[in-house]
């Protein structure tokens, strides 16, 4: 009670690209108080994506500056390699959503309208569209930078939280199939909220643990508090329960389909790429920074999620016939690898930093390739809006063949094929998995590859083999929006597949620091 | 000069290019020049090499991937270099026998041949690479325009086809993945050049899950038995080009992959098990030709005549003799030759009678005497008629392996019996006997088809009576991977040199 | 902990009082049966039907509810920021202006939004 | 300025039995305070309108409010079919009991000798006593809130609503004007912001040495009269007593507590919050038990049992204040008393507190003025600048509404059918959304007009 | 003295989770998941006060604003979709299906 309380200090400099895009985040808000209907959306991609680039840039200015050795804002954050490395991924990834949102044929126009009412028709009419989404992109996009930064356990529960609500508001928004839409919403908000719940009292119970939520502290603790095992282990499991409920790992998978069918697919490009190396990133900082003197403890676990998540995502994608289950179910069998990755990681700092590059690897080249996928989901549409259904795909290699031609390399680059970005994603994981011993999860790991490539090679079939339905689906002249978006994610796909060695390095320098402590 | 850069560059470019070229019938001609450059660059190659010389020659290597040890280093040895050239042989060929393919199902001309250089391209490389992981990737890399010619431009049943070969051959070389992973891990070497991994694995038990790792997609590749249901299946259903390059070629990866992989970097495991693998093959030997006589589609038949011949290929390589590994490589090239004319001879007839069953024809030595004559030669070959090239490599792959094992040689010979059943009775069936009403108004082989055919029979005429170059050539390269598995020969082998004379 | 037990007394003795005059209410009066009586009151005319669970009513409320969650949560910051306000100094000074503003932010958007307006 | 008063240490030392006497006292002190008060509001009303009011019942009426309450307790209890029993029954206790728990922190006077043990003249005192007055208040609001629902009436549903969001409304721009005091005292301990009202300390300004006032209510008047307005809210009182608006929903939240001793309750509940509310004002802003200027020049003022009787006229004044208020202002409308709560008394809040904080900073030695004047510059500028624009916004807006109006009159005059006159149209659906078609039929699901809002 | 306090955390997150799981009003299953929030504030309140560190006191703040935020979106979410359906149940909402 007496004194001064000294002020923290916060390294600005550090937190810069998260400041820079919650800030036009913000700004983004004042936009939609302040600027006319017209203007809105003029205003608003300007500013989002030069927000993103922005961030990007004093992000790649940090990397080249050094990467510091201290976590930030009092241990809060921690901007170390994986950390930027991971936020370039997400903000590169975010810039080429959110060139695929621009195209606002994706969102509703009102979305307290309820569906089929006067309203709803009428703001159809208006091709009005919520150019909400795009300040809340940019928060969600901010939680995504946070979350893989956060080097305690509260912080990283606000970032959960901040990246996980706009989300939640945006899979509702949904312009064709309404219903749909929002029942994603309402999924993906139970669930959601539900496995935040459980991460949080993982938090409680660790903070008990070590009296602390510093993943640092709590890592020291490991060592030094006795008798209250029982505290640490539950602890421990919640938090894996919402860090895996955020990957999409089985057995929590069950959101994942539902809430990337139901989505705008622009959001689900975000939700498939970005998410999900933002989870993943705090996953491993989590379980190494903060956990990492329990691993004999829950490597078993993890390795036992992981067989699990392929399995499942590879068996059941098979079962689908709607174009996004299958690609949610591929991605879940993809967090499946790369939780191989997260398997992988070691004692050694060779072991680790080759774990860990190969996962970042991993996730560069996985965002990109979803990204492009669903990319081309949005242009291939029937009358009610995005053709989904297999069927309706069928033949499309003959009536659009250079999407479709595109399509099937994405799928290929799913299904990890050479030369391809996704095979040496592949690769990389497994090949610090083998290094690691778990050469039997490898095996299980190529396995499930093989049964994943059935699905894949099945929608090349369809496209390619089939003959073409008389009233097939369209596919839309892209905007350029989307245009560059193929293009990029294609482009990426084939050059991470041909010439991986520069990501590879930059991975490689990314993993050398590993995690600050 | 980089020859073999060279090589797949000139294919690759070749390939983009047929993709520009706005005209179908400019594309085939085009597509049919760069295939000729890329054949005269490969003999001009071939001539330079000198059998005596280093083992691997022509040799380029540049990092490619540093973090992974992973180089672009190709070159040759006799065996690939006879290999290299059977594929740039048979390419120009192909293009020549596919000209109106793949026009009947309306589907884009430029596709199929774009298709084809690609896949030229990456059967050069799979055999001149020397990097491990640059081998397996133009090994699984290879699936893809493979998998896109039998799916698009194939029969009926294509998809399934295309599917199923897909899948088995992916699954093999995701298996071999794990087994490459881990062979770079043991070695520890950093680096997953051939040259630098030979050796390095020492412990037996760890050579034998890697051995089986490799040995597997080898042998779904080769085909041999059991491995081996997806080759009827698509190589019935791929256009006859596209199935002269999977049989003719792409199989021959599983057995050249046998020779230099398995047995080299493994050479314990190898020969560990050498009597399991020789098993399977006499099995497949006599399966695939039992199998064959009962068949009454046509390239379904030529397919499981391939899974009997890929049985002696197999069994000649885990023989390990000189004279055994030196016929099964000259085998491999023959066996191009030879069913690459049966499958472009039965593919002239098929498309001229619209039938791939036996049944639908007969006599059609009477109204088309060239293409019977032609297809006759073809099946002779097939069943290893003396004169005929393939005899003087079966003839070897018997001898090397009766000084080693005398059982699964005897057994063996049941084989060559059977294929003189199956041949000759398709050809009976077929040829001779009363004129169908169906094939009476059958032409005969055109100028076109008659220059896809008359270099085909002319190679298995000239290696059938004079095969020195090749053996020239792939002999001390089967002695070196021999000696790197430090075996010898039982007794000093035959002059196989002469046996063919 | 002893703070509190006083609350604890007055709850008792209030909550005993409020109690025994609610439940007493029926033992006081007297009782004269009427259908009319029983009815909900709605000046006269016949009561409207009411669906299980209350019935529904304006979205305007819900949004009331919501703004008045988010403007309480931000009290709860300016309180302790308050009472320590000595101790932080400026530095405090700072992050509350930004706090508030962030805050103004999202009221600026819920007031251009006709989210206060009630007509 | 001597005997600043018991503080928080102060508290808690206090036996059992002491503890009970404070809280009947206190609870005593309540109940007769209503009684009282119900009569003196009467009373005073009745003066100011020019009536005598109650005069029958004891002398000048006095035992008036005895007599109501008995007839209250001895009225037939009438609980309607349609309610939700238990909540109907809970909802007048739960509004009943919070208004009393909010007196526990109110602090009456200073240390006393009470039958041998030293203690002070308040119930208790707790770190966030403060807290605890506006956390008894929320929770008050379920007490509105079940009451209207358990009712299941539209009025009284409404009504419940209405108060409900209403008081919820007013309870942000209260806790924000209480922000500035807590910035001033720096507790939120009730004694102990009393004690911080002792002395104002100086301003040296010029070499003189001016006294600053003591009572916040002078340092702080902004928060005050804020305060002021949003304790009527926050109570229902008249301006602001639309729950209760007869005209449009009866009674509010207790149409259906028609008689009878809930009706009672929540009765006893308004006046008491009203005092709670009252005395927290004297506790905050005008100095608690402190005796006024005149008198705190004699020594004795503040000691003993004497500023009881301080604290007691303040009330009494505040409690006039509250009558004075009703008999003279009307009702306001719906809209204009949430845009009011809304739209001025929040932002106006914010952005005292943040000069107010300017202000204290820049007292502070060690502080960086430039920083601390760049800071109250922007926030000046930045309320000038939103002001002037949604100023200028809302009288474009009240233009064009007014435009608007204006031309659909003239429409109307022009169609004969409406007769000149504008008439709604009568086929207009309740719901501007769609029926499901397996509702459409069902007489089950059948929807509650949603009247006005 | 705390274990107590632990112990009511701990029933009111299981009551919370099973809640969630068992209930099939969308308002309810949130309001469970809301109960679970403030089970895991109880907890942490109770630890600061094990540990005599005022950490968990700080961080049940922000969990009350993280709940605040939920709250706001949740019903949002839920309210349209009780607008279009007029129903809160979850199983109602199966469009989506396996």
């Amino acid at each position: 009670m007496n004194g001064t309380i000294q002020a923290p200090s916060i390294e600005y400099a550090l937190l810069a690209p998260l400041l820079v895009v919650f800030g036009a985040a913000i700004v983004g808000v004042l936009v939609e108080a302040f600027a006319p209907r017209y203007l809105r959306s003029a205003i608003h991609l300007p500013l989002t994506l030069l927000s993103l680039a922005g961030a990007f840039a004093l992000a790649v200015w940090q990397a080249i500056k050094g990467v510091p050795t201290k976590p930030a804002a009092m241990g809060a954050v921690a901007v170390d390699g994986p950390a930027l490395f991971i936020w370039g991924t997400i903000l590169i990834l975010a810039f080429v959503s959110v060139l695929l949102i621009k195209d606002e044929e994706h969102f509703v126009g009102s979305a307290a309208a309820v569906p089929g009412s006067a309203e709803e028709e009428q703001s159809l009419v208006e091709r009005a569209a919520h150019t909400e989404v795009y300040p809340l992109l940019l928060f969600a996009v901010g939680g995504m930078l946070l979350f893989p930064a956060a080097n305690d356990l509260l912080v990283a529960f606000v970032a959960l939280e901040v990246m996980s609500l706009p989300l939640y508001l945006l899979c509702g928004l949904a312009r064709r199939r309404r219903l749909l839409s929002q029942e994603a919403a309402v999924k993906y908000f139970l669930l959601g909220a539900f496995s935040s719940a459980f991460f949080l009292y993982g938090t409680a119970l660790l903070y008990g643990y070590a009296g602390s939520v510093d993943l640092a502290k709590i890592n020291q603790a490991l060592g030094s508090v006795g008798g209250q095992d029982t505290l640490l282990y539950i602890g421990a499991a919640m938090l894996g329960v919402g860090l895996l409920f955020k990957i999409g790992a089985a057995p929590f998978q069950a959101w994942k389909p539902d809430v990337y069918q139901g989505s705008p697919t622009p959001i689900t490009a975000l939700m498939a790429s970005g998410t999900l190396v933002a989870a993943f990133g705090a996953l491993l900082r989590v379980f190494w920074v903060g956990l990492g003197g329990l691993d004999w403890d829950w490597r078993p676990v993890f390795y036992g999620v992981a067989i699990l998540t392929m399995v499942v995502g590879a068996i059941l994608a098979i079962t689908q016939t709607d174009i996004k289950r299958m690609l949610a179910y591929s991605s879940i069998a993809h967090g499946g690898f790369l939780l191989i990755g997260v398997i992988a990681t070691g004692h050694t700092q060779a072991e680790n930093t080759s774990a860990l590059s190969g996962l970042l690897f991993y996730l560069v080249a996985y965002g990109f390739t979803t990204v492009g996928a669903f990319a081309v989901v949005t242009m291939v549409r029937d009358a009610g809006g995005e053709a989904w259904h297999l069927s309706r795909w069928a033949g499309l290699g003959k009536r659009s063949p250079l999407l479709a031609g595109t399509f099937a390399f994405f799928l290929l680059a799913f299904a990890g094929i050479p030369l391809t970005s996704g095979f040496f994603g592949k690769y990389a994981v497994f090949q610090a998995a083998v290094a690691n011993g778990a050469t039997p999860l490898v095996i299980i790991g190529v396995v499930a590859s093989a049964i994943a490539a059935f699905f894949y090679v099945r929608v090349i079939v369809l496209m390619f083999f089939s003959d073409p339905a008389a009233d097939g689906p369209s596919v839309v002249l892209p905007s350029r929006g989307t245009a560059a978006v193929v293009g990029i994610a294609a482009l990426a796909t084939v050059v991470l597949g041909v010439y991986p060695q520069p990501v590879l390095d930059l991975a490689h320098t990314a993993a050398q620091s590993l995690f600050v402590r | 000069m980089p020859w073999l850069s060279t090589l797949m560059g000139v294919s690759v470019l070749g390939a983009l290019g047929v993709t520009l070229v706005r005209n179908d019938k400019l594309a085939k001609q085009f597509t049919l020049v760069v295939s000729l450059i890329v054949l005269a660059l490969t003999v001009a190659m071939a001539v330079q090499f000198s059998p005596n010389g280093d083992k691997f020659q022509f040799a380029e290597t540049y990092d490619w991937i540093p973090q992974f040890g992973v180089h672009y280093g190709v070159a040759v040895d006799g065996i690939a270099l006879v290999l290299i050239l059977l594929s740039a042989i048979l390419v120009p060929i192909v293009v020549l026998a596919s000209w109106h393919d793949a026009e009947a199902g309306k589907r884009s001309v430029r596709t199929y041949f774009s298709l084809l250089l690609v896949l030229e391209a990456m059967m050069i490389g799979v055999f001149a690479a020397t990097d491990v992981f640059l081998f397996y990737v133009f090994f699984e890399a290879m699936l893809i325009p493979m998998y896109f010619m039998i799916g698009s431009y194939g029969g009926a049943q294509r998809s399934y086809a295309a599917v199923k070969f897909l899948l088995y051959s992916l699954f093999g070389g995701l298996l071999m993945l794990v087994a490459v992973i881990a062979l770079y891990t043991i070695a520890g070497k950093g680096t997953f050049m051939f040259s630098d991994l030979v050796g390095t694995i020492q412990d037996v038990t760890t050579q034998k899950w890697l051995f089986l790792g490799f040995f597997i997609a080898f042998a779904i590749k080769a085909p041999l038995w059991p491995f081996h249901t997806w080759l009827p299946d698509a190589a019935a259903q791929a256009p006859a080009g596209a199935a002269v390059l999977l049989v003719g070629v792409l199989d021959k990866v599983g057995t050249y992959g046998m020779l230099r992989f398995c047995l080299e970097l493994f050479p314990d495991a190898a020969k560990f098990f050498t009597p399991l693998v020789i098993t399977l093959s006499v099995i497949g030997i006599v399966y695939g030709a039992i199998v064959a006589i009962g068949q009454t589609d046509m390239k379904r038949l030529i397919a499981y005549t391939s899974v009997s011949h890929f049985g002696f290929i197999a069994m000649g390589v885990f023989a390990m003799t000189t004279s055994a590994g030196s016929g099964a490589t000259l085998y491999m090239v023959n066996h191009g030759f030879s069913t690459g004319a049966l499958f472009l001879i039965a593919g002239f007839l098929i498309y001229r009678r619209g039938s791939q069953f036996i049944a639908d024809y007969g006599g059609v030595q009477k109204v088309a005497p060239i293409l019977a004559g032609t297809f006759l030669v073809a099946g002779l070959s097939s069943l290893s008629l003396p004169g005929l090239s393939t005899f003087v490599s079966e003839f070897m792959v018997l001898t090397g392996t009766y000084q080693r094992y005398v059982v699964p040689a005897v057994i063996a010979t049941v084989g060559v019996i059977l294929a003189a059943i199956y041949i000759l009775w398709m050809y009976q069936r077929t040829m001779n006997g009363p004129t169908a009403e169906s094939v009476k108004s059958l032409p005969d082989l055109n100028a076109r088809e008659k220059w896809v055919v008359a270099p085909l029979v002319a190679l298995l005429l000239v290696f059938g009576f004079y095969p020195k170059p090749l053996l020239d050539v792939i002999n001390p390269a089967v002695k070196d991977t021999l000696s790197s598995v430090s075996v010898t020969d039982p007794k000093p082998a035959v002059p196989v040199a002469q046996e063919g004379q | 902990m002893e703070l509190y037990v006083p609350i604890v007394v007055l709850a008792v003795l209030a909550a005993g009082f409020a109690v025994f005059s609610v439940s007493i209410a029926p033992f006081t009066g007297p009782k004269r049966w009427n259908r009319a009586k029983l009815d909900a009151y709605e000046c006269g005319i016949e009561p409207t039907p009411q669906p299980v669970g209350g019935g529904r009513f304006p979205l305007k409320y819900m949004i009331t509810a919501m703004l008045f969650i988010v403007f309480d949560i931000e009290i709860i910051f300016l309180y302790p920021w308050a009472v320590a306000f000595d101790k932080l100094g400026v530095f405090g000074l700072v992050e509350m202006v930004l706090f508030i503003v962030t805050v103004l932010v999202a009221y600026a958007y819920v007031w251009r939004r006709r989210g206060l307006d009630w007509d | 300025m001597n005997n600043p008063g018991p503080t928080l240490s102060d508290f808690g030392h206090d036996p059992l039995w002491i503890s009970i006497i404070k809280a009947i006292a206190i609870f005593v002190f309540l109940m007769l305070g209503v009684l009282m008060g119900v009569w003196t509001e009467r009373k005073l009303i009745s003066r100011m309108q020019h009536r005598y009011g109650p005069n029958r019942a004891g002398k000048f009426g006095l035992l008036q409010t005895v007599a109501d309450g008995l007839k209250m307790g001895l009225k037939e209890d009438i609980m309607p079919r349609t309610v939700d029993k238990v909540i109907y029954f809970l909802a007048p206790v739960i509004i009943a009991v919070p208004a009393f728990l909010a007196f526990s922190v109110v602090p009456f006077g200073p240390m006393v000798w009470m039958f041998g043990h030293k203690t002070p003249l308040q119930l208790t005192d707790l770190p966030v006593a403060v807290l605890l007055v506006l956390a008894t208040a929320s929770i008050g609001v379920y007490g509105i809130v079940l009451a209207g629902w358990g009712s299941r009436s539209p009025y009284a549903i409404l009504g419940g609503l209405r108060s409900s969001a209403q008081v919820v409304s007013y309870e942000i721009a209260m806790g924000l004007s209480f922000v500035a005091v807590f910035l001033q005292a720096g507790t939120l301990s009730t004694s102990e912001i009393v004690a911080k009202q002792a002395s104002g300390g100086t301003w040296d300004i010029f070499g003189l040495s001016i006294p600053a006032p003591s009572w916040y209510v002078v340092s702080l008047i902004p928060s005050f009269l804020i305060y002021a307005i949003t304790m009527l809210g926050e109570t229902n009182r008249v301006p602001f007593d639309l729950p209760e608006g007869e005209g449009e929903l009866v009674g509010g939240f207790h149409t259906e507590y028609a008689s009878s001793l809930k009706f009672a309750m929540f009765m006893l509940a308004e006046y008491v919050n009203v005092f709670t509310v009252s005395a927290m004002a004297i506790t905050l802003f005008f100095g608690g038990w402190r005796a006024p200027w005149p008198i705190s020049l004699w020594d004795g003022a503040n000691t003993g049992w004497w500023p009881m009787l301080w604290f007691f006229i303040k009330l009494v004044i505040a409690f006039g204040f509250f009558v004075w208020v009703r008999a003279s202002l009307p009702r306001v409308r719906y809209d204009q008393l949430m845009a009011f709560g809304w739209k001025v008394l929040i932002p106006v809040n914010l952005a005292w507190i943040l000069l107010a904080a300017t202000f204290k900073a820049l007292r502070m030695p060690e502080a960086d003025r430039a920083i601390i004047l760049t800071i109250g510059a922007v926030v000046i500028i930045g309320a000038f600048a939103i002001w002037l624009r949604f100023d200028t916004v809302n009288q474009r807006r009240r233009e064009a509404k007014a435009a608007a109006i204006e031309e659909e009159f003239e429409q109307l005059r022009e169609e004969p059918v409406a007769g000149g006159f504008p008439v709604p149209p009568l086929d207009a659906p309740h719901y501007h959304g769609v029926v499901p078609a397996a509702r459409l039929n069902s007489d089950a699901a059948k929807e509650v007009t949603s009247g006005s809002n | 003295m705390t274990t107590h306090y632990l112990v009511l955390s701990a029933l009111l997150f299981a009551i919370g989770g099973v809640g969630v799981l068992v209930r099939r009003n969308a308002i309810v299953v949130f309001m469970c998941v809301e109960l679970m929030l403030n089970a895991c504030n109880l907890a942490f309140v109770t630890f600061a006060r094990q540990n005599g560190n005022l950490d968990g006191q700080l961080i049940a703040f922000f969990v009350m604003i993280v709940a605040a935020a939920e709250v706001v979106i949740g019903l949002a979410i839920i309210v349209t979709i009780f607008r279009t359906r007029r129903s809160a149940s979850v199983d109602d909402v199966s469009l989506l299906k396996y």
